[in-house]
């Protein structure tokens, strides 16, 4: 299995989603250009967090139009795992590759911290090996992580099963009922504010987020029929 | 448009007649060696040159003869004092990079863009040395915060250091942050960058290479940040005035870019020398480049890219414009050069060459409009032996008794009061706006006596804080100077590291006045002396002088930026109590000494007497035996004791886990005195129960006077003084006061 | 050719920032505030053949970038 | 009474997302855009007794929160 980090100008978390990858799962992984015009060779492409092009206008709104963020749209369409996180979140959103949008923080501060996160649904490619309904610790890192959609979206989203995550205790944006993180309809698109790839090592204070990527695995494997050793 | 600008300058006859000069700060005297080096008088551009280069700032004019008392040299030491930052070996071929810089006055005026471009500015001296940025740290004073404009600055001020730091994607890690009315009217905002090189990459600002073009790289020139009487300013309406402002505003996201377009230069080994614009723009850039390399420099001043329109040859060499740097290749590596730029989305101009005659000519609109003696530039500015004096302040303060103060009863209430002190208090409000953990190699945030940063492929980490206690430095420069390198170094060793060495910044009041200059003088000897025992040497740093408000001089505040090498991941530790049943251990000799400290400030409202003594052998002593415990595996938390003294301490390492503590102790102090006395070369131990016998020996072994203070354990902290109970409240009321101090001030 | 482009949050849409606002107006004792909403002014300099091309290009840029019609509203002025 | 706000980067200062925007519209094939300048529009809703008061407190309310004048202009208009 092969994972693509794509790079914008001024992602930042793509050199830690890269070694996420390769201290979790040890797979191949590769950086993509935001000018790359080929993402066939990869099956999961993961889409980091950073400040791409400083953040300005607002969060990932100038990335969106990218050449490789075509690329992407085909990728999903096929069926790829796709997964965001943070300014990877909000460019899938601003990209319509997910619902609804990310908005300021209500208390307006930038806020890093680790919070609790409840698995809202288990059956996505990236939530496979959590429990439905387990609390894990993951950090965060926005100013702009406040989760917006309307009514009839938020409906559409728990008829569907697309809320992923949600925060647990504090609320630390003002997100629509709690939500930390969504899907697409289909669930191979995950969108997340907190930043699996943090909590990868107890060294870092937590290895909760080791299974967003032991998750994919299996969930490609699963895929790819049973042909595939384990 | 320029042109005519340009001939609106005052003539060199008008800029001798009026004394213009005065105004960029130049003195009579200065202006005369100006007009000896140039064998004429200076023009408009020249004199402004000559100005920003022999200032304070870039010449170091009023603070050489002291800077040079510090040691600057030692076994790790790959590079000193003189370039953009200095470096030091850790083995493996790889090396430490750090430095620290102030951005005082332009965080007074703007505090967002202020602080934003301080970090900008440090983090550009960081990499356009080669190293890759790991980690940045901040030390920051204010005004007290029920001042509503001290809330404004501060709340600004971090959100500045946010805003930069987070989008560049670079962590803030620690920091330290002191309120106090010295500081009212004059916040202090001290950015320091550490980074990770190896030994081959090592870059210098030199211009090697007679015929060599010379590149600039970044955004657009503006008429940023620059100050003084300028003409072009004078020259405009009233209407349009209004509309202009000088305040140079941070683009992180262009920094981002530079970074990352300059160490992929740097990597394709085509790089002769680089240097960022900081201070002084182009100016100082330039002459500098050119003078490490004993050469000249010519520059086309048509060619450096410009925001505004009609600018003088002036105003682009004194501009400020953030994210610039300026490099020299050879002239066959152009294309190359050009190419890794634009694959950021970057341009680099081609705006001068190396020359061989030592002179700084600058060519704009089709003649040469300056023409000075790089030397004279860079190295010939007058220094000035101040004259010192001991301050009244200071005489006074030596027949004051602390030790005779009204006894304090109530010492649950006294701790909860030290612990809702800003300075002491939690500065989560602070941190959790600073992404500090992006490049996931933080193992230790911000909360603990310093941070550790790891070094991905190795088992190695850096350990890294900032200190000053400022009011011991106002109370006795020198000892406080001693105290402020031995406290980093404390702190470091308590987080499982090796002190390296240290950057400072030297923020004091005006050195026209006497008794600032011999508060910085004994503030450097105290620092010198301490940097030397401790095996520390100064490898950088950074002097702001001129900080005053209407009360007169800030506090004296030399600030340590030190860095440790941790050697092994599994020595890193941090200062909360980890398990129940834990043995506690104070380690040190107490005395009464609270002059200069949080129970003196918090209660009494007052900051008089002597600060307490430090005696450098002992500290050394302390904090050699403390590292071998921690390097044995001997410890399970470490917490220097500091502001607040053992109460706050033992209430600060309860914090981390929730764990509560028993302890019961027997000094030879009044209770208030010895709970809260300063006493420097004291350190909190915790152990493991079946570990506590092999940690006393060994520390009783090594000359470390210590005592088996309790155990953790409960939910309360209890400490007995004397048989009887001086202190007893739940962990969680301490914690409210010590959490909430800030953001109940700022909500 | 100038252009002027008001980007504003939806009327349903939370503005922590408006309300944030608002709240420090009242601490500062402008207790008469009764809302704040906080937008972008957009300022755009364009060549355009003419009016009617002009105004194509920025309804296009505002649907494609300036606004994010999820949660804001748009319009423009153009000048001269 | 209802208050128009506009806040703009004074012309001499970097507007950082303002280049950053007019490089994204380039990218998107709107090349014939010069120049672009982001500053905040804020609506202010305010019981003030007369048009003379309102525009009074809407003036001191700009000075001390709405516009950060170091680096900042503003101008308002009020409505009705
Ligand atoms: N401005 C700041 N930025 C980041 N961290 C900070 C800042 N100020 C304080 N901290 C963190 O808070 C903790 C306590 O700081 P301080 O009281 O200065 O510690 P110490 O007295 O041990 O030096 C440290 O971990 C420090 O890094
Ligand atoms: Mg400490």
């Amino acid at each position: 299995m092969k994972f693509a980090v794509l790079v914008f100008p001024a992602s930042n978390c793509d050199i830690d989603m890269f070694k996420a990858v390769e201290d979790t799962v040890g797979e191949p992984v590769e950086y993509v250009w935001h000018t790359a015009t080929d993402l066939t060779p990869y099956d999961v492409i993961l889409v980091p967090g950073g400040f791409s092009y400083g953040d300005y206008l607002r969060c990932g709104a100038i990335a969106q139009f990218a050449p490789v963020m075509a690329e992407l749209h085909k990728a999903v369409e096929s069926g790829k795992f796709v997964l965001g996180v943070c300014n990877g979140f909000q460019i899938l959103t601003e990209a319509g590759l997910l619902p609804g949008a990310l908005i300021r923080n209500n208390r307006l501060k930038f806020r890093c911290h680790p919070v609790d996160l409840v698995v809202e649904n288990n059956r996505t490619a990236f939530t496979n090996g959590y429990c439905q309904g387990e609390t894990i610790r993951i950090p965060i890192a926005h100013g702009e992580g406040n989760y917006y959609c309307d009514e009839q979206t938020l409906e559409r989203l728990k008829t569907n099963n697309q809320i992923v995550f949600r925060y647990q205790g504090d609320n630390p944006n003002g997100s629509v009922e709690n939500i930390a993180g969504v899907s697409n309809e289909r669930g191979n698109v995950v969108g997340m504010m907190p930043h699996p790839e943090r909590a990868v090592s107890e060294l870092l204070g937590s290895a909760d987020g080791v299974r967003m990527f032991t998750s994919v695995l299996n969930a490609w494997r699963e895929k790819n029929g049973a042909a595939i050793g384990r | 448009m320029a042109q005519q600008l340009a001939a609106k300058e005052p003539t060199a006859e008008q800029i001798a007649d009026q004394k213009i000069y005065k105004q960029f700060g130049v003195s009579d005297s200065e202006y005369e060696l100006i007009c000896g080096f140039l064998g004429r008088k200076p023009n408009y551009t020249e004199a402004g040159v000559f100005s920003v280069m022999w200032s304070e700032h870039c010449a170091y004019k009023n603070s050489k003869p002291l800077l040079r008392r510090f040691p600057t040299t030692g076994p790790r030491v790959l590079m000193g004092p003189g370039e953009g930052a200095g470096i030091v070996d850790i083995g493996d071929n790889q090396a430490v990079v750090f430095k620290i810089e102030s951005h005082n006055h332009p965080s007074a005026v703007e505090p967002y863009q202020g602080a934003a471009t301080g970090v900008g500015g440090i983090i550009r001296d960081i990499f356009s040395m080669g190293a890759r940025p790991v980690a940045l740290l901040n030390s920051l004073r204010f005004g007290k915060l029920d001042n509503e404009r001290v809330r404004y600055l501060f709340s600004h001020v971090v959100s500045g250091i946010a805003g930069y730091g987070n989008c560049v994607g670079i962590p803030t890690v620690a920091g330290e942050i002191m309120f106090d009315e010295a500081y009212e009217g004059n916040p202090l905002v001290n950015a320091m960058c550490v980074g990770l090189i190896d030994h081959d990459k090592i870059q210098r600002g030199v211009a090697k290479g007679v015929g060599n073009p010379v590149f600039y790289v970044g955004p657009a020139t503006g008429r940023d940040g620059i100050h003084g009487a300028t003409f072009a300013s004078e020259d405009l309406s009233v209407a349009s005035e209004a509309k202009r402002s000088a305040v140079q505003v941070g683009d992180p996201f262009m920094e981002k870019l530079v970074m990352e377009a300059t160490l992929e230069l740097i990597d394709s080994g085509i790089v002769l020398g680089i240097q960022d614009m900081g201070a002084a723009g182009l100016t100082c850039s330039s002459a500098e480049m050119a003078s490490k390399a004993g050469n000249g420099m010519e520059l086309y001043l048509d060619e450096v890219p410009q925001r505004e329109d009609g600018m003088t040859a002036y105003e682009m060499m004194l501009s400020e414009s953030q994210e610039r740097m300026l490099f020299v290749t050879e002239p066959k590596h152009e294309a190359q050069a050009k190419a890794i730029f634009e694959r950021w989305g970057l341009h680099c101009a081609k705006v001068g060459k190396v020359t061989d005659d030592g002179r700084l000519r600058l060519f704009h609109q089709g003649g040469q409009v300056a023409d000075m003696p790089v030397k004279a530039l860079v190295d010939d500015c007058p220094i000035y032996n101040k004259p010192s004096k001991v301050p009244d302040y200071y005489l006074k303060n030596g027949s004051i008794e602390t030790n005779l103060y009204e006894q304090v009863l109530d010492l649950t209430g006294a701790l909860k009061k030290v612990l809702g002190s800003p300075s002491l208090a939690s500065k989560e409000w602070v941190y959790s706006q600073y992404d500090y953990q992006v490049r996931t190699s933080t193992a230790v945030v911000p909360g603990s006596d310093a941070a550790v940063v790891t070094i991905r492929g190795t088992r190695k980490a850096l350990a890294m804080t900032t200190d000053c206690n400022a009011r011991y430095v106002y109370l006795d420069p020198e000892v406080g100077g001693k105290i402020a390198v031995a406290e980093a170094a404390r702190n470091i060793v308590c987080s499982g590291g090796e002190p390296l060495a240290i950057t400072d910044n030297l923020n004091f009041g005006s050195p026209e006045k006497p008794e600032v200059f011999w508060q910085m003088e004994k503030a450097v000897d105290g620092m010198a002396e301490a940097c030397r025992l401790l095996e520390t040497p100064v490898i950088g740093g950074n002097v702001s002088l001129y900080n005053e408000n209407v009360k007169g001089a800030i506090y004296p505040t030399p600030v340590v930026g030190m860095v440790g090498l941790v050697h092994d991941v599994d020595h890193i530790t941090t200062q909360e109590f980890k398990e129940e049943g834990d043995v506690i251990f104070l380690l040190g000799d107490t005395k009464a000494e609270i002059g200069g400290s949080e129970l003196q400030y918090a209660v009494f409202g007052l900051t008089e007497g002597r600060p307490p003594g430090i005696d450098l052998d002992t500290e050394r002593l302390l904090q050699m035996a403390v590292l071998g415990a921690i390097q044995r595996g001997l410890v399970a938390s470490a917490h220097d004791l500091s502001e607040g003294g053992l109460a706050a301490a033992l209430a600060e390492s309860c914090f981390g886990r929730g764990f509560g503590a028993t302890v019961a102790w027997t000094p030879n102090l009044r209770p208030d005195l010895a709970l809260f006395s300063e006493t420097q070369s004291r350190i909190l131990l915790s152990a493991k129960p079946e570990r506590a016998d092999e940690l006393a020996s060994w520390l009783a072994g090594q000359g470390v006077p210590l005592q088996r203070l309790g155990s953790v354990g409960g939910n309360r902290l209890t400490i007995n003084v004397a048989g009887h109970t001086a202190i007893v409240a739940t962990v969680s009321e301490l914690h409210q006061e010590w959490k909430d101090a800030i953001p109940c001030r700022m909500n | 050719m100038k252009a002027k482009v008001y980007v504003t949050i939806k009327q349903n849409v939370l503005d922590p920032q408006g309300n944030a606002v608002q709240g420090a107006l009242h601490s500062l004792g402008f207790g008469e505030v009764a809302k704040v909403r906080i937008g972008k002014f957009i300022e755009v300099e364009l060549n355009a053949a003419d009016r009617a091309q002009a105004e194509q290009q920025l309804k296009a840029m505002c649907e494609k970038l300036l606004a994010n019609t999820v949660v804001e509203d748009y319009r423009f002025e153009l000048e001269g």
